[in-house]
């Protein structure tokens, strides 16, 4: 049974997957033409069972489990999309987005734009990020910036229940392709989320804690990092500011570059490759946005330029922790 | 659809139907009408008219005719690059088809489409696609939202036989069989995918890539119209029932080059081999012979339906050139709903 | 492979050549090879000392090694996540398979690739594979290297019957039909691709999916290693002379869960189905039985061949706990060549 | 017959595809492990006729005609490439690596670091990039930053015919996987090429023009756009140096910083979408790399954030033009 029915009150405390399910379980409730499809939806509820109990109150004709042909069904839901339904379409690992890349950019991004703005496509891809978990390089990667990229998208990177619960119901609601990005080391995360209706709206960024001294910009399970990070950085006397664009597209660069131009220091992290990604967009805008008000470069960390490696000593290293992130600005600060 | 204006037939033999005998005369005018459409297009290129290139349908007429003269307006189609005939057989209109291949405001899109992304949601159009096999997806969707909403309708999926060539398209196939999904998949083999023939990129049986993942399968001579009509009346009654997907493959020639600017094309294919079908196997040659042979209609008649058409289209040129582009400013509207 | 030691038979009937004897307990002992392997990965699992999951191929060994038995050491096999019984059968030592299941520098491939891509150029094997499918194509570019080059090999793509959801399965086969190229497509149908039964996701009949690409394509029951081996044999052979590419679809059963972690299965599959497989159609009870019955061997024999190979298991083990991890210096090697 | 036949004199002009044509034929005749394959490659020589001859030279085994499979034959190249061949894979139109990317990402880029540097992969990917060429939304995409950020490719852009050849010769030789991007425009742009074997390694930047004020940092067919640019400048008394990374990845960084903190100005051009693409990284490098020497936010000048249009007035204003960048150039200079 979906958790949206346990209560009603305040102080509610869920985990990460609760708030996705209870987002889908809500919009499913409210509009019947939503529906969710992929491979092991149904029955499975996934393999991090994420949709467990969907199937039980909403059929097997709205909580469809698939062959294993991301590109097949990915296509099927644009089409899907266009004439009346709203799909949540569930690819496993973000790794697998690979095959849904022409479906995705060269369909689903342009149907509406192609047409004259006469066809529309209201669908939301869910997949999913993060290393760390010892599935090496096929299975761990954060592919994100690739749909970033691409005009015609919008992208949702969540970093709390709460958020995850509200973006996503706001991207059903999107009249757009929206791709929104779970990072699978969070599904357990907990934390206070409304039982019931809200959105955030996609193109506002969240200040996560406030600081003086550097700001911190991170997305996704990185905000975490982020926010641990910033009570060592306190303990050294250093006040970091943690903002959490929330959605890379629309981008609230108003946002980040305020930050920015207030505490004149800014270190972006994101969980994709550092190359030719997230960190570099940010950094680019910031170092522009801010230019007059900046100390030191931007900073950008994100994941090392190697295929992510299985072996646990080697992965942990690929990717930004709250030491190196600690460190990282205790350099930038003088300290 | 065309507006099949006055009626053309002068006796009509007592065996066949009046209904059929209207469909018949139908199904003439309209592959007249894409014939005369497409001859426009190659003139606008020809006098560097027209941004780009556009891909010609003449020849392949009665397939996009047969299989849109079975659906009802509310059906849903998909096209290709070489979508002219299929979007003008599913009821579009040829000044507002010109305006976009000439990228106009007045332009199914704006002008931001051009001739390989014709799309209208008034006649079911969901757009031509200038990815090879890029729309068998869309179509299967719409025939899964047909099953869902349980309105009745049924999605028909035009693609050209190098589209087989696109792992995509089985796995769709299954789907929609799985889903049993009122989708027809019409494959519009011409023998070439650009300037290589299909034998060489096509191995094993076309109809069994269909039948093994279950779907209702069947070939037809695509130069006659009346025999893709008949055969898809069949497999598109029997999706819209929920009986499942159905594929045809019909074997038909593009008589022009793979687009308007390849003209020597004997690297790849004899004229001997274009002047056999051209002469031999024309749809509309043939079904004017038939409709004469069974007294339905007589050659004065036909020939005036051309020549209306002709004039038809070319007043369409007419308003396309005329209409003004887009403004600049629109660039970027319509990028998000 | 595994060395066979000493021989376990005690007599051997006239009718079987000694080669086939040979060959038959020589199956035999890989099949014991594999499971024991296997054991000890789960064990691994359990007492919580290997990183991440591995996938089980207990239940299925005799598809790996009925067919890797009629591969050359120098043929090509790909494989999948659940790929430990195709690297074993195709010759890989469990010591240096073991070290690479728990990330040690010792392992196949530095401890970078770990349980789903185990991958070793001295037996052939190109790589265990992450991707469902995902090793269709490489599978079918070596055999392109192996026409090319006229090296004689052949090459062996082992998947699930999940692959055939992916596209690119169709892609590839048509090229390996068109261009005549030796390689196998093996299809380990275990009716489940993780947690749902294939009729949910497989319409058709599968065979039809590869004789639609015109290959030559059998099933074969996936439990009896000496069916499996006499197809293969056939059907590689057939490649190697240059008659193209071939498809096997072996039904089997994974006894485990999908991977270790799977625990409780019941909502997805009985206790009773995975009981008679597990005592019905056992490959190596069965093949077992059928050597006691020929007199190609007795139980005690067979016995002792299960508890060397598990001896030699723990072993390995042993070897791969106590070897060390890479240096993290290492974790920017070999990204680029 | 291929151009590298008609000549060894010195100052011999040939077109970017004869240089391309050139290298590929020079490579096959000494390796007979190289080969071609990819849509109408063999008789007709590629749409664009780049290819034209090859097939006379060298046999439809080693010049092959596949059918409209990117995944497949690009999987298939992945696969000959481990074992022995050095396939150079055609993908027509750049729009089209959206069904590769299984294949390019998870499968080639990967193969290498997870056999722990066991198996390599040396195949080449030659596709096409640029706009304008009133080809509407789904044949006009610069896709190439998406590569970019994939640990495990390496990433080529030239602007030249001579860099064209020698690139490309480099790219056959190299043991990694390659992606090549051609800008369709560019075709028949002539240039000085030599006739005989030269290669021009990878991860070196070239300065196309020196200047003093300004530098324009660009790619592809931009590096043509900034030197049109530069001729516009210097009439106005601006000394704009155009530098051109080459190679994506291996990247130049210290050439592009050097050129940046010499003139203290930088634009960077590029025909791929601006957002999260390559003018964000090229940018964040300088930003970073020349902070304390620039005098003005780097300026990124890429596609419009809108999939391109058909109708060509509006086409023509997505792409930075020698105009557009002139403009931006003069404004920053302050003239
Ligand atoms: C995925 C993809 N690959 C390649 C192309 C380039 N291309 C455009 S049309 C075409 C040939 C299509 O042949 P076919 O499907 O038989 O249609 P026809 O042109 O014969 O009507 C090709 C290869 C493309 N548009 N999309
Ligand atoms: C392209 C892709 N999609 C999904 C997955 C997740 N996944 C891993 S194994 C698996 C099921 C595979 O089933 P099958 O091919 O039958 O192999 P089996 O596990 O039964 O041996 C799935 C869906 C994946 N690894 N790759
Ligand atoms: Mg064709
Ligand atoms: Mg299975």
């Amino acid at each position: 049974m979906p958790e949206s029915a346990v209560g009603t009150e305040k102080d509610r405390e869920i985990t990460f997957a609760q708030a996705v399910r209870e987002a889908l379980a809500e919009e499913m409730r409210r509009d019947s033409t939503v529906c969710i499809m992929g491979e092991d939806v149904a029955e499975a509820g996934t393999p991090f069972k994420v949709l467990s109990g969907l199937l039980e109150e909403f059929g097997k004709d709205r909580v469809i489990d698939t062959p294993i042909s991301e590109a097949g069904f990915t296509g099927l839901a644009v089409g899907a999309a266009m004439t009346g339904m709203r799909p949540v379409v569930d690819i496993m690992f973000g790794d697998f987005i690979t095959l849904t890349m022409d479906q995705m950019v060269n369909q689903a991004a342009k149907v509406h734009y192609m047409s004259g703005g006469k066809w529309k496509v209201p669908m939301v891809m869910r997949t999913t990020l993060g290393a760390t978990r010892r599935s090496a390089a096929q299975h761990s990667q954060s592919l994100h910036a690739w749909f970033c990229h691409v005009p015609g998208l919008k992208v949702i990177l969540p970093s709390t229940p709460y958020d995850a619960k509200g973006l996503l119901k706001a991207a059903i609601r999107d009249d757009n392709p929206v791709v929104f990005f779970e990072d699978k080391m969070m599904y357990k995360m907990k934390g206070n989320v409304p039982a019931g209706d809200y959105t955030v709206p996609l193109g506002l960024a969240d200040i996560k804690r406030t600081g003086e001294d550097i700001s911190l910009i991170a997305t996704s399970s990185m905000v975490q990092v982020a926010l641990g990070a910033a009570t060592m950085l306190e303990e050294i006397g250093i006040s970091a500011e943690v903002v959490d664009p929330r959605t890379m597209w629309p981008l609230d660069e108003k946002t980040l570059i305020e930050s920015a131009k207030k505490t004149s220091r800014a270190i972006i992290l994101d969980e994709g490759y550092e190359r030719y990604g997230v960190t570099a967009e940010l950094a680019s805008v910031i170092a522009t946005g801010a230019f007059y008000d900046l100390d030191a470069p931007v900073k950008r960390m994100g994941a090392m330029h190697v295929p992510i490696p299985f072996s646990p000593p080697l992965e942990d290293v690929t990717v930004p922790t709250e030491q190196t992130v600690f460190e990282a600005a205790r350099k930038m600060c003088g300290k | 659809m065309i507006p099949s204006n006055d009626n053309p037939m002068t006796t009509a033999t007592e065996t066949k139907s009046s209904q059929d005998v209207a469909l018949y005369l139908r199904m003439y005018r309209q592959m007249v009408a894409i014939r005369q459409f497409e001859a426009q297009v190659n003139d606008l290129y020809t006098r560097a008219l027209m941004p780009g290139l556009a891909h010609l349908y003449i020849g392949e007429e009665a397939i996009a005719v047969g299989i849109c003269e079975a659906l009802e307006r509310s059906d849903y189609i998909t096209s290709t690059h070489r979508g002219h005939g299929h979007c003008l057989a599913k009821g579009a209109s040829p000044n507002l088809m010109f305006a976009e291949l000439l990228g106009k405001r007045a332009g199914y899109c704006k002008g931001k489409g051009g001739s390989m992304h014709i799309a209208d949601p008034a006649t079911g159009n969901l757009g031509a696609n200038a990815i090879v096999c890029g729309s068998a997806g869309i179509a299967t969707g719409a025939a899964f939202t047909a099953k869902h909403l349980k309105n009745n309708r049924v999605a028909v999926c035009f693609f050209g036989e190098g589209a087989l060539g696109q792992g995509v398209l089985y796995e769709v196939m299954n789907l929609a069989q799985l889903f049993k999904l009122p989708v027809i998949y019409v494959c519009e083999n011409n023998s070439y995918s650009e300037y290589t023939h299909f034998l060489e990129t096509t191995a094993g049986e076309i109809l069994l890539r269909a039948t093994a993942f279950g779907l209702d399968a069947e070939d037809v001579d695509g130069q006659d119209v009346r025999a893709v009509h008949t055969t898809a009346k069949r497999l598109i009654d029997r999706a819209r029932k929920g009986d499942g997907p159905g594929f045809i493959l019909c074997n038909t020639y593009r008589y022009h080059g793979h687009h308007v600017g390849d003209i020597n094309r004997e690297y790849y294919r004899s004229k001997q081999e274009e002047h056999s079908w051209k002469t031999e196997r024309d749809p509309i040659l043939n079904l004017g012979k038939w409709l004469i042979e069974q007294k339905l209609a007589d050659a004065p008649a036909l020939e005036l339906v051309g020549n209306e058409l002709e004039a038809e289209m070319k007043k369409a040129v007419e308003f396309a050139v005329a209409s003004p582009y887009p403004d600049v400013s629109e660039v970027n509207e319509d990028v998000y709903a």
